[in-house]
């Protein structure tokens, strides 16, 4: 699965997007989030603050309880601030 | 195409020089343009870049565009945003709605431009004299933007 | 002079595009432009001519942008309005606002239109295929005027 | 004193403006408009429906109760419709 990340979450990250294999028992945002916070220190630091990860699955907003089932690509983003 | 996301500069009073030209059942033109200012919160601003998530960008303007089109009967409406590094005084966004009526248009035109500030996946870098940080969210614009959701 | 009475055609995105510009601490412009329609109530209009009350007009005109200047914290504000005879399509009149924010910008701009349509001595003839009719004012306009009063 | 019409009023009464000396009696807006109507009886007619018949005393909106002392100038006029 394709993982993308922008604005300052790219910046803590280190990377701006990854291709990786997901292990079988992640198969929510929620769980997503809490794997990839174990590859990336600061990334489970940002989403130990509530509220400021926010998320895309196949660049649609996404909660937390959203299966992964089928999906392409997840993003993670602080909240936007276009306009 | 009446949502745009360009890289180059904009020039507002361009667009709107053709924006529902030449449609006499407009009587109503709104339009919004939010710009780069050189100050914010105390320290100068000396440039803002933009960056956004291409694909996702469009897919939701194009979703906010058609919201305000079932709400409101709209006979043209604009949607330009500009990506990437500009300049204090350069125009970041562009909303104009053409209605019959002056109701459509004002009302539409503010509510583009608040579910975009919420609902856009876009996220401003000011780069300041002490360096570059990035513009955190605001609470008044998640309390515009409700103002817009269906009771 | 930000508040005009013009009896010749003039351009609102040419207006537009001198408004405020050059100014680094604007950071939102919202714009109104009323043009002449080619249908009223079911019926075709060929033209509209607008009468006011000289002197008067200007006074109102004036008095009403000040209230927006002391409601809002306007960086820059602009009402053009035609008078005289004028043919679908034509604009008839612009209001523009700048300030730093956009909520500013907005609501002073919605503010001083449905001001100006019941606080300023204009009047719409309406020239159609059966002759000329004087344009009756509407609840509507009175309603979105009364939003404004200060409770 | 000055009195003005405007819009559909002035063709009703069939001039723009006139010079008149106001008896002694009237002193208010609303005398006045009593007083026009006996001299234009179609002033009179759209007076006597609510609300169409607007005034301004020296350029300023007025009410039937405003004093005339000192006005130079009174105009009628239907309710506006500019914009």
């Amino acid at each position: 699965m394709r993982i993308r990340y922008f604005a300052w979450l790219k910046q803590r990250v280190g990377v701006a997007e990854e291709e990786l294999d997901l292990p079988a028992e992640v198969t929510t945002v929620g769980g997503l989030k809490a794997w990839l916070g174990t590859r990336h220190p600061r990334f489970a630091e940002a989403c130990a603050a509530k509220g400021v990860v926010r998320a895309a699955v196949d660049q649609e907003f996404a909660d937390d309880d959203r299966p992964l089932a089928g999906a392409r690509e997840v993003a993670f983003f602080p909240p936007v601030t276009g306009g | 195409m009446t949502v745009r996301v360009v890289e180059a500069p904009f020039d507002p009073a361009a667009e709107l020089a053709t924006f529902a030209r030449g449609r006499s059942d407009v009587g109503a033109v709104a339009s919004f343009t939010g710009l780069v200012r050189d100050e914010h919160g105390g320290e100068r601003i000396l440039a803002m870049a933009l960056e956004h998530y291409p694909g996702m960008t469009e897919r939701q303007l194009a979703r906010i565009e058609a919201e305000a089109r079932a709400r409101w009967p709209l006979l043209d409406v604009l949607v330009i945003h500009r990506v990437g590094r500009m300049l204090p005084g350069e125009p970041i966004v562009l909303v104009a709605t053409a209605s019959a009526h002056r109701a459509a248009a004002l009302e539409a035109c503010a509510f583009l431009i608040d579910w975009l500030k919420t609902k856009a996946p876009f996220w401003k870098l000011e780069e300041t004299s002490s360096g570059a940080r990035w513009v955190e969210a605001r609470a008044s614009d998640d309390e515009a933007a409700a103002r817009w959701e269906r009771r």
